[in-house]
């Protein structure tokens, strides 16, 4: 039930921080630019998340 | 059971106006430029409803892309 | 007491984005200000307050 | 009971402290433009305190007002 | 004993993702300028990994000082 | 154990809001920015924490 509930934690964070995000990037609110926004955040997040973890991998070598 | 009930209702009427602090400091920020005076103008109420909707339609939107990018 | 609370915290949070929202647009501090300021938010936060009650309620139809 | 008032002491310690915090952040953020060198020059420190001073009272009328149009 | 190590595990995968959130949103904020296609440009991608980098070389930085200005 | 749960908390705070500033402040992100960066916020902290401390102790007299 802990797991579920960090989960949710975790998906509405990245919902309000999407939605914040999106809102800023696409003034005219139009349905492609908030594909695109979404798509753009969800590849960022791979690339930071990758990159971190590489370097705590790294530091704790 | 009375006490979940009531709990529960607390807890809901807790998030709504913690969306709508959140809302209102958003809106706020966006469309009130001058403080000339104790009146919100016409066109600064417009801006409120219309920062309102954009906003929860932007959240809508990114929920259902957020669905589609999982399949 | 929960109750009690639950108002503490919403009271507190109004007080801290009234203040935060007044200091920048009032730079000079005047009372004048001010009062307009808190004035204008009171009435910003009833509109957004009815719109989304009204956009929830719509939702739930 | 000494337990009680410790963790009273503690905990308005800790108030005290997220205060500062907030307010050096907000404060520093304004007062600070460039950083040239260790030194905190005597034109930022009296941007400092007028900041400080400033939020505080804006925070005063703010309840005041607030109070007012309760009534 | 075993749940102690499944909670212990679970709370720094969540402290793992808190800091991506944050790494990300403010990265995102700096680095991506216009929404003009739902590709990251090579550019950007570099641009993300910098702001990542450099933040957390700051953060170490700070703390370094912070440890020689106490002592 | 509380005291030094709280003061970790304390210290938290202080370095997340150092890095964040020093991270605005020093775009180059060279060591003596930095540096001074992180010196003039512990100055900025002490002279706040003084002022506010008179203006409370002031306030209860």
């Amino acid at each position: 039930k802990l797991e579920i509930e960090l989960a949710q934690a975790n998906a509405t964070e990245l919902v309000n921080n999407l939605t914040e995000n999106c809102f800023e990037k696409c003034p005219g609110g139009d349905d492609a630019c908030i594909a695109s926004c979404t798509q753009k955040y969800m590849v960022s997040w791979n690339i930071i998340s990758q990159a971190y973890l590489g370097l705590v991998q790294n530091a704790k070598r | 059971k009375e006490l979940m009930a009531w709990l529960e209702t607390e807890n809901s009427k807790s998030k709504f106006q913690q969306s709508i602090h959140k809302f209102n400091d958003l809106c706020f920020k966006r469309c009130i430029d001058k403080i000339e005076g104790p009146m919100v103008t016409p066109n600064e109420e417009q801006c409120l409803k219309g920062c309102l909707h954009r906003f929860l339609d932007t959240n809508t939107k990114v929920v259902n892309n957020l669905s589609k990018l999982q399949q």
